[in-house]
């Protein structure tokens, strides 16, 4: 609900200063104008924690998918902050991508009497006993990055967090409809790695289909697991619909390959590119022009967020309704951002650094 | 490897394994270093083992020396145990590295899964359909590189990709789960804090090493993985030895696959690949444990619990995984050409 | 029997009578071991095949384990043994017992069996020696003993093919005393080999295979010479199987000298040989003789020594092949699998490999058609059969492998040839086309070394042979060089006595026969 | 191919395996099937390439028969080609399948990218950093393997891990790009449209087969692989060769690595082993071309492209990416094994 209102705000104070690139004045531009710069303050949840310096000296372990990919670095730099905040330690374990790695790192935890279990990007399903082995031992289990699965629902010791590849997707739906002036032929790379992505793809569809009736969109299925088909099946796709002037790449992991491909079928010319989950290296893609639009998450405020939702479980407390900050980066919205992998770290591109102290405040150990 | 004896000279190669050559003619130093580099060929890894140990138990004492993390390297490495163990079964009878065992791996995994959750068969209908389907590809495999003699690698690279995309599309292309927790128990059931899917794997390495060690068929493979033809003028059925292991791998993959379907209550195909390299590692790692430059199912077991535990380490030490990747390349090259120094010396 | 689309046996059949020694012969090639292989199962043979032991018929294709029980064993023209294997597990490999329950070889049981056997062959090999340690004598008992142990006495057949030629002279004449020992329990005997002499001495009955069909089955040795058996392999008169080449030696000519020679078994040795001239090497096993071209070709770095060519002097010490042959000294070595040719490779490739081998521009093209047509020239000098420059050297019998590695050495035009046992298994025929290539190689003014055990083919070859006694040169025959003369000259305490002193003739009773035809 | 008669016997000399020498008791309908045969053991994967083209020419003509399709098909193997053409140093002479080689790629890929955008090294120069790596790479496999004796898969299974991690560290895990679009310019600048990189990749691989076929260099290579003992007797210096071959390996796939990040701009080291299972298959299917049961690189080539053809028709076929795996699998077992017959029969 907070974070709600926030944006709403946020939205009436900016009306002046709108999107140069458009003219029309629906909402969903004026959204997207927003989208384009940063928060005045970071939508950080309101209810304080009690008793969170009883967790002090309590071990977090952090288990991404894999590490072999950008975004956690910046998530895990974020959950060490928060953890070091409130005198937690965090252990870090690689998933490696496999079921029984992940599996392998939360019994390890569960074993090891952790004080919470963070699995960022982990589906409920590749490590179902595991989780709930922890459970039983009444280790709180927080699961990011991931749709909540209807099957394994949120209980007093396990809860999922807000994702926002779904706002990503849309946001870069409508900044392709108002580029192209409501008429894009789009093909989207879509990551079929799991149930989540699937449906961030989705919802991004169904902005072209409710906000863009001259567009045409089709889509291009690709998985880490046939990463080497990434450029191939890109360039096929391209072939078949020709006319493609906007590919949106759901995942900048792929955008690379994706690139090839778009070479590869001799259609660098005519295609703006626009990629979703970007990080760093993708947004100076953004500012040096090869990428006409990019999204990105607030990974360093995830990691607090991460954290806090951790400790709401800890003291048994109801977890909020979190937003997370995202962003649209295009050359000429992102002004003087600065493209270092420390204002990564500290989230200063999507608001005032300050929500650290906030989330202190919240937890009582400012 | 084929006739070893030089013609030129007379005189015997020194010997693949143990250096048992011209050890009449020699000094008492002679005799010391030769002991020397006998033992460190044979346990040097060991020794750097409990080194890693203690450097651990040292450097974070209040994480590393917890029951939690003796659990977690020793009760986390089964689905390695199985893969090695088939790997093994082939390398053994002188086949060229099997690259399909982590796919079959996997499509047992995935199979099991699938058919219990997705089609609700009988989840122990299921694992037993899984293993055959599995046993069925070892066969194929065989056949083909046996009977009609096409290449190992190709086979095996071939079908491993064959039964990637199999295993996709079963799934299609998604991590599946779902199977019930009373099944998971052939994996999770506790002995003694260490889960049986451990003690299974410790039995089959186990039993594997007594076979080759002590047992007709044992000595047989041995031999032929040693030289074929003349095995077959030995007398040796080597069509059938060959054939049999390629089915065996398959067996072994495919409880390995079951078992760690139960352990995690599902499976991810697209991962398998991902066992491939520690697979290897630990496998060829092996051969620098307990009897130096020759593939052996407990130098392989060591091998595994002793990456295991450098890996463990360097995560509680905050290693980002890189360094992993950096330290399993490392160790396996160092450890390697070690023991082939050491194994030369001891000559 | 078919390989592929060749057949090499046809319509063979073949009768071995309980207790008798039958000889088996033909030319490289002719089916021999094929025949030995499809008797025990390795290969299976076309339709129509039937073969029976002790009057009991096997169901084709023989199956390995089968044929062992029936009493059928082989000791194979490649032993067939582990090097890095000892003496004990070589001999019980596919014959373990196992217990019970466990599964367990009883090792006692093992080496008791072993032993049993060596008894029986009147030898002593430590059980735990690596083969691969063992000399060609040994390593052969050991083959022989593995065959021993699954013939049971009085029944079934053992087959040697070409088992005796690595034996020295007393082995081979111990080798057919423990023969007849076996025969007179009335096992049989089926023995290939290409020393028409074992035949005359020791066979009772000789069948003979010329390209894969029989052209003599079971003929009584009796009143046959080496002469007619030769003749009756090749389907010719072999105009002579005795030397009678003139000596082509220049006296004038500065000898090519070899001084102070150290390494491998080879303690100073010190040797002249002129241009044109056939120098023989031999000994017994171990004196150092087979040591000495490798030695001279660097292939074996030798410890010590000089070696002076009409060049100049060259230091034997760190010397390599490539300097060796750089400066005119090349080796044709044994063992052609190992070391002589690249078996995969055409025969043209294989014969001008060494002209290109150390070439300084290793990127300029070399001249396809001259090498064409000098393979071609070769293969007719040679008769290698078939005369096909692209033939896969694999693919040809022993015998003309053999010429092949000779075309490919001579072709280098060298100024020393060092040869190593230059005829071993090989047939009359080829052996004739070779010595003919080695001698006309010397008439043409090369020197030439030839280190072998085998004193038919030194006899044939050379003009003056030198005798090896631990690494140095102790005895040297120069004029009339027999068979005789030179076994007495390397065993100087015996002479050669008749390999098979017949015990009475093997009973014919109750008429058993293995036969078989393909 | 002639076949003989001895002059003696007047009967064909039977000393070959090739049955040339019973051609004459062979019936027409034999001969035939013989021809057939060996053909079809060289030509069968190019004869079954053109049916794919037609095939898909058919099914979907507007997507397939365009300049695009074609420059997807030709324009996009350049990897691949320098992969194999680096793999294929090395199992030449006879060393069992460098598993290296695709890391050592990743390598000079990510250490151009890095050098030049994060070191602010001048492009070219960090072109040249990037190639001696690899190189340094090479020379190390070689003297491991051929100077200490270490199982070749060993070292450079551990090398491959190793250099993964490095890679990874170097770029932090990251995919990283920025390389000036000048540069790009020696990869994808524009001839005939297709890009530079594709004749690059043409001229290495028809210089390779070259250099095998009529040098003593290539002759040489053959001969080790062949047989050490032969060579050395021949005056070769088998060592040499060996290293040496090791060396140029590494220099191809720092070559290839550059241009390939020439080409994207950048790199993504994690990417570097998806090459792995592609890389094998070419080369592996190359052996079903040209020269039956022998690596050669014009095969190598046929097959790379014949594996791309399929792949893509398959995707403007609507397949999903499962599809492609099992056709990878598929056609790479299929197409040797059959070859393997055939060349059997044609015998
Ligand atoms: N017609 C043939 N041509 C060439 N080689 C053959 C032929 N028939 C059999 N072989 C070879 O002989 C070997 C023995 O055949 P076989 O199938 O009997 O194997 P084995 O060792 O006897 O095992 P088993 O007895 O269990 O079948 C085969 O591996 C094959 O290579
Ligand atoms: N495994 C095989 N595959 C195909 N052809 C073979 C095989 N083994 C032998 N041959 C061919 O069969 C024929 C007979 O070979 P075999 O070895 O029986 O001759 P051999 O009489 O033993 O000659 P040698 O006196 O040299 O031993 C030869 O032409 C040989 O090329
Ligand atoms: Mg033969
Ligand atoms: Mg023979």
């Amino acid at each position: 609900a907070v974070a709600l209102s926030l944006a709403a705000c946020s939205a009436t104070d900016d009306k002046a200063a709108s999107t140069p690139s458009t003219s029309a004045e629906s909402p969903a531009l004026a959204a997207l104008a927003d989208l384009q710069k940063p928060l005045d303050a970071y939508p950080v949840p309101t209810e304080p924690i009690e008793g969170v310096d009883a967790d002090k000296g309590g071990t977090l372990y952090y288990i991404p998918i894999t590490q072999q990919s950008p975004e956690f670095a910046v998530d895990q730099a974020g959950v060490e902050a928060a953890a070091a905040a409130v005198g937690m330690s965090v252990q870090v374990c690689d998933g490696k991508g496999t079921p029984t790695e992940v599996s392998a790192c939360i019994d390890h935890a569960t074993n090891a009497k952790a004080a919470g279990i963070i699995l960022d990007a982990v589906p409920y399903d590749i490590a179902a006993n595991s989780i709930a082995a922890a459970q039983k031992a009444g280790i709180p289990v927080v699961i990011g990055n991931q749709l909540a699965d209807d099957r394994h629902p949120s209980t007093p010791t396990f809860t999922y967090t807000a994702v926002s590849g779904s706002a990503q997707q849309e946001a870069l739906a409508r900044w392709v409809i108002a580029d192209s002036d409501g008429k894009a032929n789009v093909l989207m790379n879509v990551t079929t790695d799991g149930q989540s992505q699937i449906q961030y793809a989705a919802d991004g569809k169904k902005v072209f289909a409710d906000e863009c009736s001259g567009c045409t969109v089709a889509t291009n299925e690709v998985s880490s697991a046939n990463f080497s088909q990434v450029p191939s099946s890109t360039s096929s796709a391209l072939l078949k619909n020709s006319d493609t002037d906007y590919l949106i790449v759901e995942f900048a992991q792929f955008l690379q390959a994706t690139q090839s491909g778009v070479q590869n079928a001799g259609a660098s010319g005519r295609i703006t590119l626009a990629a979703g989950s970007a990080s760093l290296n993708d947004i100076k893609a953004v500012a040096s022009g090869s990428v006409g639009a990019a999204t990105a998450q607030a990974s360093a405020f995830v990691g607090w967020m991460y954290v806090d939702a951790t400790l709401r479980l800890i003291a048994g407390q109801s977890v909020p309704e979190y937003t997370i900050p995202i962003r649209l980066f295009t050359k000429d919205t992102m002004g003087d951002v600065q493209l270092t992998e420390a204002a990564q770290e500290s989230g200063e591109w999507f608001g005032p650094t300050t929500f650290t102290d906030e989330f202190k405040k919240l937890w009582g150990v400012a | 490897m084929t006739n070893t004896r030089t013609p030129e000279t007379g005189t015997p190669a020194p010997d693949t394994y143990t250096g048992l050559v011209l050890q009449e003619h020699r000094t008492a130093g002679e005799r010391v270093r030769h002991a020397l580099g006998w033992t460190s060929a044979r346990f040097s890894v060991i020794g750097v083992w409990i080194l890693f140990v203690i450097l651990y138990a040292v450097l974070v004492p209040d994480t590393f020396l917890t029951s939690g993390a003796f659990r977690t390297i020793f009760g986390s490495q089964q689905s390695l145990v199985f893969l090695t163990a088939s790997l093994l079964c082939t390398i053994i009878v002188g086949e060229f590295v099997d690259m399909s065992v982590a796919s079959n791996f996997g499509l047992a995994a995935t199979l099991v899964t699938v058919l219990n959750v997705n089609h609700g068969v009988n989840v122990w209908a299921a694992a037993v359909i899984a293993v055959v389907a599995t046993t069925v590809v070892g066969i194929i495999n065989g056949l083909l590189i046996v009977k009609v003699g096409v290449n190992t690698i190709v086979v095996t690279l071939g079908m491993g990709t064959f039964l990637l995309g199999i295993g996709l599309w079963l799934s299609n292309l998604m991590p599946i789960s779902g199977l019930p927790s009373s099944f998971s128990q052939i994996a999770l059931f506790e002995i003694l804090g260490l889960p049986l899917s451990f003690y299974l794997g410790l039995i089959l390495m186990l039993g594997f090493a007594y076979v080759l060690a002590f047992t007709p068929l044992g000595r047989n493979m041995r031999f032929v993985g040693e030289n074929r033809e003349v095995s077959r003028l030995a007398g040796v059925r080597v069509t059938r030895v060959r054939i049999g292991a390629f089915v065996f791998a398959g067996v072994i993959a495919g409880v390995g696959g079951v078992i760690a379907a139960a352990g995690t209550g599902g499976f991810d195909p697209a991962s398998s690949q991902a066992y491939l390299l520690p697979m290897f590692a630990a496998t060829f790692l092996g051969t620098a444990v307990l009897f130096p430059g020759r593939f052996n199912p407990i130098g392989t077991l060591i091998a595994i619990y002793f990456l295991a535990t450098g890996v463990l380490g360097l995560q509680l030490l905050g290693a980002t995984s890189w360094v992993s990747s950096v330290f399993y390349g490392g160790v396996l090259v160092i450890a390697v050409t070690l023991s082939t120094i050491l194994n030369k010396k001891s000559r | 029997m078919t390989f592929a689309n060749n057949r090499v046996l046809r319509d063979v059949a073949i009768e071995v009578r309980p207790g008798e020694i039958h000889g088996l012969v033909g030319q490289n090639g002719s089916g021999k071991s094929t025949l030995a292989k499809v008797l025990t199962g390795l290969y299976h043979p076309d339709p129509g095949t039937r073969v029976s032991v002790d009057g009991t018929e096997l169901k084709l294709p023989v199956q390995p384990r089968e044929a062992r029980e029936r009493g059928v064993a082989v000791v194979h023209q490649s032993l067939g043994l582990f090097d890095d294997d000892t003496v004990l597990e070589n001999l019980r490999i596919g014959r373990h017992r196992a217990s019970r329950v466990l599964r367990r070889i009883d090792w006692k049981h093992e080496r008791a069996q072993a032993r049993a056997v060596f008894e029986r062959l009147g030898r002593d090999i430590p059980l735990d020696a690596r083969v691969g340690t063992l000399r060609e004598e040994q390593r052969a008992t050991v083959a022989i003993a593995r065959a021993l142990q699954d013939a049971t006495p009085g029944r079934g057949l053992i087959i040697f093919d070409e088992s005796t030629r690595a034996l020295g002279r007393p082995s081979l004449e111990h080798f057919f005393r423990i023969l007849d020992d076996i025969v007179q329990t009335g096992t049989s005997v089926l023995l290939i080999t290409h020393r028409l002499e074992e035949i005359i001495d020791a066979a009772d009955r000789v069948t003979v295979l010329r390209d894969g069909r029989i052209v003599e089955m079971g003929r009584s040795v009796e009143g046959l010479d080496e002469a007619a058996l030769a003749e009756l392999m090749l389907g010719t008169t072999l105009t002579h199987e005795v030397r009678g080449h003139a000596s082509t030696m220049d006296a004038a000519a500065r000898p090519i000298t070899v001084a102070g020679l150290h390494g491998g078994e080879v303690a100073d040795a010190s040797l002249q040989v002129r241009p044109g001239e056939v120098l023989g090497l031999t000994g017994i096993a171990g004196s150092g003789y087979d040591d000495v071209p490798y030695l001279l070709s660097g292939v074996t770095p030798p410890a010590a020594g000089s070696l002076t060519l009409s060049g100049g002097e060259l230091g034997l010490h760190s010397l390599t092949p490539g300097d060796a042959i750089a400066a005119g000294v090349v080796l044709v070595p044994e063992g052609r699998e190992h070391a002589g040719l690249a078996m995969g490779m055409s025969v043209q490739e294989n014969t001008v490999f060494p002209q290109t081998s150390r070439a300084r521009a290793a990127l300029k093209p070399f001249a396809r058609s001259e090498e064409r047509a000098q393979v071609a020239d070769w293969i007719d000098r040679l008769d290698v059969r078939p005369p096909d420059p692209s033939a896969i050297v694999g693919t040809l019998s022993g015998g003309n492998q053999q010429k092949v590695l000779l075309a490919k050495w001579l072709a280098m035009d060298p100024e020393l040839l060092l040869l190593h046992e230059p005829t071993q298994a090989v047939d009359v025929g080829a052996r004739q086309t070779i010595v003919a290539a080695v001698r006309a190689a010397a008439a043409s003014g090369r020197a030439v070394i030839v280190a072998g055990g085998d004193e038919n083919e030194l006899s044939l070859l050379c003009d003056r042979v030198v005798v090896f006694e631990d690494g140095r040169v102790s005895r040297e025959l120069t004029e009339d060089l027999t068979p005789e003369n030179i076994v007495r000259a390397i065993y100087t305490q015996q002479g050669r006595s008749r390999l098979r002193a017949r015990s009475t003739d093997p009973s014919m009773n109750e008429e058993e026969k293995k036969e078989q035809s393909l």
